[in-house]
């Protein structure tokens, strides 16, 4: 397991990115896990629907996604906010899908991310059409896809890694495996040791690193998008990592894990590593987190309040997005709806 | 007297299922540990063992295709879609093996097994959480499909299907889960697969449905009834096999009819039934039936979910429309 | 004027879509190299290469899922399915992605492909090659479904597929592949998606179908026309969007009709269009509406197939027992 | 790649079963080419439906079929006919099935195999359910499943082969790779370098052996079986062979690959090396095999008769297999079937 930024910031090797691009990851980092918290109480408040937290995976998502081109293709999960934010994805955006808006799928154009996807497997093959067809049209655009250990086990997950493999198509496959998919543990999840060997099944190179070594991650994830922008091929990333939080806030991690699992990683966790290190070279201090937190809790605040100020749905919301033009059938169909919201006042 | 929930009875069925059955066996995704998303399994692989309450990889497609090996062999498998959007991966295994074997080996071989799977809106849930596509299912030779409304008909449909010799697509009203108690009966009772419930006689006008929005029907009924109009309310609990005698001998009497469901318009159940009704009472029907459906769009989220489920409403204006044509 | 079966009307639409647009590509198993099973690809990757007619590994969700990345950037995937009854691995996808991307992201990204799916019974073909499952995607908000029964329809309807904005289920009857030939017209021409094609006037009856079980209506239709009867023949070409305008049209001037396909019964595609008759011109009808179709069994092997397929005596006599009423 | 007996007849190493099994599994070869070939001119002369010859996989077939106990099940298809035969299921119902007859669907009781697999991949999820529900009931059978090179690419061998890996369920995993799936070879269905190492993404041992050879094939399949059966759980065996004829009577090879090929493999057929073998230990005459060739014949000549005598299907044989009791709506659509032929004569 490749780590370079051990958790008590110490180096392993060498750093793959000066201290500014190290500034810049750790506050991405800071801003995650603000916004991931300031989520969870939202959602308490009743403000968003259920909330995935992530707590506990900045160094994976941040890692991962600051290795992309800014029209870079990202198709992630629900879990995956940190991620969809460093590509462009609007907070405001990424709450409106939260709060029960479709308007939340639509990124603005120039950012090439796609909605979060909530069935597990079924977008990793999307990310090897996208990135295929960037090629076709002669673009160097390529694609990333994140995804957990459980979509691993998805039939889905083998056929987008054996096209990806078959036509050489430029793709970086992000696994997250944060130890659990719902309640199943890694270790009942597949029999296979690492999830980075399944890559051997595809004849693509698959690494597993510290996916709480932000170094590590980011080191992976640039030799991978370069070598899928070279027309080297695709690659697996196995970040391992873990799931602070609830799967959900509908989930009760307590009926089944041992507390002692997240105490334990506690001692490992992402952020702390880089808060030393940098301090160790004078570019921390309590009052610049302090600031970088609280304007991420203004950023929160204003992005909510947008999502929540949006015009609720009306029928031409629903009848207008099943295809361009709309259809006889559909236009009765509305006509009965509009006739039921006339009469309700 | 045990007065229970939906989910209740089915935690109450499925252990029953357990006893009983030594061949019976729960398998899906979370359904051991931590008793399911819904917690309709809770409880029951400390009950039981693992060897019968068994958590799989994220895999529906493997649930179901392993699941009919094992009905192949003798066991009874309960298995567990987790959403009914995220049972399509099992779709070919359903359509191509579960639903046909019996037919392919000429009896020798059979998939008495269970297919329990969460449907419908209503929850404010995300992309998905809220599909009502009973009508796939229904239109494959070969599987039975059942719907309870209510903690009574939950139980006995489930052990009936669990008993049945043939494949069960089970459908749960996931807003229904915790709604209403009722005593749901002692011990294993049965309801018959393939038989409607007349729930409320009437002679004005025949009000059908089944599953989530037996809700609002009954509501509607009521509202009516108030209104001193008389209102038939069938539920049909199983799609597969149709209780086509119990429609059929309503309309007759009735005239005029309504069909409730959740699902998108074209090509849903309520076509079906309506079909039913013109080819075999076409000549006692004073009204066009009305259908009383979902919009052929896609599900909308939270904030618009209200725009396309089907409210009460909407039920009694199509109960009243019928009634003044 | 090239007169053309629909297998080769196929193909030389398929080449005409490669031309006109550089985004077209042609997916598949089998497609390159040997031209697909039915041959309807045949000469294409030797003509465009296999960056365009691209001969894929056996995973049909893999076809689709890669298929709907292309199109979101904007290419113009069309892919084929070997038979309907290998579709179903990729149904998640069709469902759950291709279906839906255009409303989950607001027009953003939208998945303009074309999904070929040759389907129907009647050669003979092993279990799973005799598919008709149109309903279940029908039945799919977001795509659209068409069916052409004739060469012209099936090299118009595939451009008009190919150049749609949204998705296109393109069901290809197997059936009629080489059967006849007709004129299919110079170049790019369309056949409108949505329209019906009336393809006999007449006053006594309607007849009403769609893709392969045409031929047998129209033989049925003009075995009538001999007897004296006048029957309007209605080729419905799209089921979505449905031409209830021509249906119901027509209906209203015959009071009569009879709805013809081979799939399953129960929550087939007939059941929509009798509902849709009944719900618009419940008033002009003069008989019940009948259906003509498969039965609600597994479709049989080849020494059990006529048992099942809708024959042209099947059509005649639901026509004189219609009129009879 | 595992190889025991080269095509020149000679031995590496020793082999793993004594002479009388040698000729035990020569004549099982000899018969199933014999019956392949015969196969292919019924087809020819319209007898049968379309059908796909296995010549040249005699030895995978043979040799891994040969591992099995009577009792044991096996999940094949539609290329297996040799591999079924081998576990009992009976010439006539074989042909029975290929002349378009359900009846072709159901073995004896005591026969453990299941329907040929006509779709690709979602038998071998069913060859997992049956190993694991045979160990929950307490017997000691197991299951093989056999598929080709193609079927690794669908989503349910991956499925599959991880519920194996996971619940380290008996199974016996036969791929016989023959170079082709229809039209697409080998070296484009997956860019994994062999199908054997695919097992290790599963956590499970996976061998690639001969698939020409059956000594290597059957020592392979008897280790697999072996595991399986003393709770080791489940192996991959690719076994490495050619698809000789077409993919089937439908199918023009031509249209995609050299005959040369062919040529090549010619020299690698799997029976010669035995009949080499048994020759020089004196076992071998080629009035022996003419009379097993013949009795063959006369075997093919009876079944495939018997398969034609069958009764066609009536109302009841489609009407009465969808479930075990019949429904209103299926009887009255059994009686509309049956008015139309009484009507009809
Ligand atoms: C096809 C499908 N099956 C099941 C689910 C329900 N589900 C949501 S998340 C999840 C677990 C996924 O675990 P993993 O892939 O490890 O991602 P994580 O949640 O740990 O980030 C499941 C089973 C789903 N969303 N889609
Ligand atoms: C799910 C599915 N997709 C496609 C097909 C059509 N088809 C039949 S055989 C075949 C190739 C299979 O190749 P392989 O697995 O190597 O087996 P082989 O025919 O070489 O023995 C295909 C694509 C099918 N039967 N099932
Ligand atoms: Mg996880
Ligand atoms: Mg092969």
């Amino acid at each position: 397991m490749r780590q370079i930024l051990t958790p008590s910031g110490g180096l392993v090797g060498e750093a793959p990115v000066d201290i500014e691009m190290t500034v810049r990851l750790y506050r991405a980092m800071v801003f995650a896990r603000a916004y991931d918290r300031k989520s969870m109480s939202l959602q308490r408040q009743g403000r968003l629907a259920t909330y995935a937290p992530f707590e506990g995976q900045e160094a994976a998502q941040v890692g991962a996604a600051a290795a992309l081109e800014p029209d870079d293709w990202l198709v992630a999960t629900y879990r995956d906010a940190a991620a969809m934010w460093m590509q462009g994805y609007p907070l405001e955006l990424l709450f409106a899908g939260r709060t029960g808006h479709e308007a939340g799928g639509r990124p603005p154009d120039h950012v090439n991310v796609m909605p979060p996807s909530i069935t597990v497997g079924g977008h990793m093959l999307h990310a090897v059409g996208l990135s295929w067809a960037e090629k076709l049209r002669g673009s160097s655009r390529i694609a990333m896809t994140m995804f957990g250990d459980g979509a691993t086990s998805e039939g889905d997950f083998h056929e987008a890694m054996n096209f990806a493999g078959v036509f050489g198509v430029g793709v970086v496959f992000v696994c997250q495996n944060n130890g659990w998919a719902i309640s199943l543990p890694r270790s009942q999840q597949t029999a296979s040791e690492t999830i980075a060997e399944k890559a051997i099944a595809y004849g693509m190179p698959g690494v597993q690193v510290d996916g709480n070594d932000v170094f590590a991650v980011h080191e992976a994830a640039t030799e991978a998008a370069d070598r899928a922008r070279s027309g080297g091929g695709p690659t697996l990333i196995e970040a391992v990592t873990y799931r602070m939080g609830p799967h959900t806030t509908a989930d009760d991690p307590g009926r089944y894990r041992d507390p002692e699992d997240a105490e334990d990683w506690e001692r490992r966790d992402p952020l702390e590593r880089v808060r030393v290190y940098l301090s160790e070279r004078d570019r921390w201090s309590a009052e610049w987190q302090a600031e970088v937190e609280s304007r991420t809790f203004d950023e929160v605040e204003r992005a909510i309040t947008l999502a929540e100020s949006l015009y609720d749905p009306d029928p031409s919301h629903i009848f207008g997005a099943v295809f361009e033009s709309s259809t006889p059938t559909l236009d009765a169909q509305r006509r009965e709806l509009e006739s039921l919201l006339e009469d309700d006042d | 007297m045990a007065e229970l929930t939906i989910a209740q009875a089915l935690n109450a069925g499925l252990a029953l299922a357990l006893e009983e059955w030594d061949e019976a066996l729960v398998m899906g995704e979370d359904v051991g540990r931590t008793g399911g998303v819904f917690r309709i399994t809770d409880g029951l692989q400390d009950r039981f063992g693992a060897d019968r309450v068994i958590d799989t990889p994220v895999a529906e497609s493997g649930i179901v295709g392993v699941g009919f090996g094992m009905a192949v062999v003798g066991m009874r498998p309960i298995l567990e879609m987790q959403f009914m959007g995220f049972s399509y991966p099992a779709f070919d295994q359903v359509v191509n093996h579960v639903a046909r074997i019996r037919h392919r080996s000429r009896h020798r071989f059979t998939a008495p097994l269970v297919i329990r799977i969460p449907y419908g809106g209503g929850i404010g849930a995300a992309e998905h959480h809220s599909e009502s596509a009973e009508a796939i299912y229904a239109h494959t030779p070969g599987v039975k499909v059942v719907v309870p409304s209510r903690p009574h008909d939950a139980k006995g449909l489930l052990l009936a299907a669990v008993e049945d010799p043939d494949p069960v697509i089970f459908l749960e009203p996931i807003r229904l889960y915790r709604s209403v108690k009722e005593d749901v009966g002692e011990g294993p009772v049965r309801v018959a697969i393939g038989s409607a419930a007349v729930e409320q006689q009437g002679s004005d006008v025949t009000l059908i449905s089944y599953g989530a929005m037996m809700r609002e029907c009954r509501e509607a009924a009521s509202a009516m009834t108030a209104e001193g109009v008389s209102v038939e309310l069938v539920d049909l609990r199983s799609l597969v096999p149709l209780d086509v005698e119990t429609i059929v001998r309503s309309v007759e009497k009735t005239g005029r009819a309504v069909v409730v469901t959740e699902s998108p318009r074209t090509g849903g159940f309520a076509s079906e039934i309506v079909t039913v009704i013109q080819e075999q009472a076409l000549y006692s029907l004073q009204a066009p039936i009305r259908r009383v459906t979902g919009w052929d769009t896609v599900f909308p989220l939270k904030r618009g979910e209200s725009l396309y489920l089907p409210s009460t409403e909407r039920v009694l204006r199509a109960l009243r429309a019928t009634l003044e044509d």
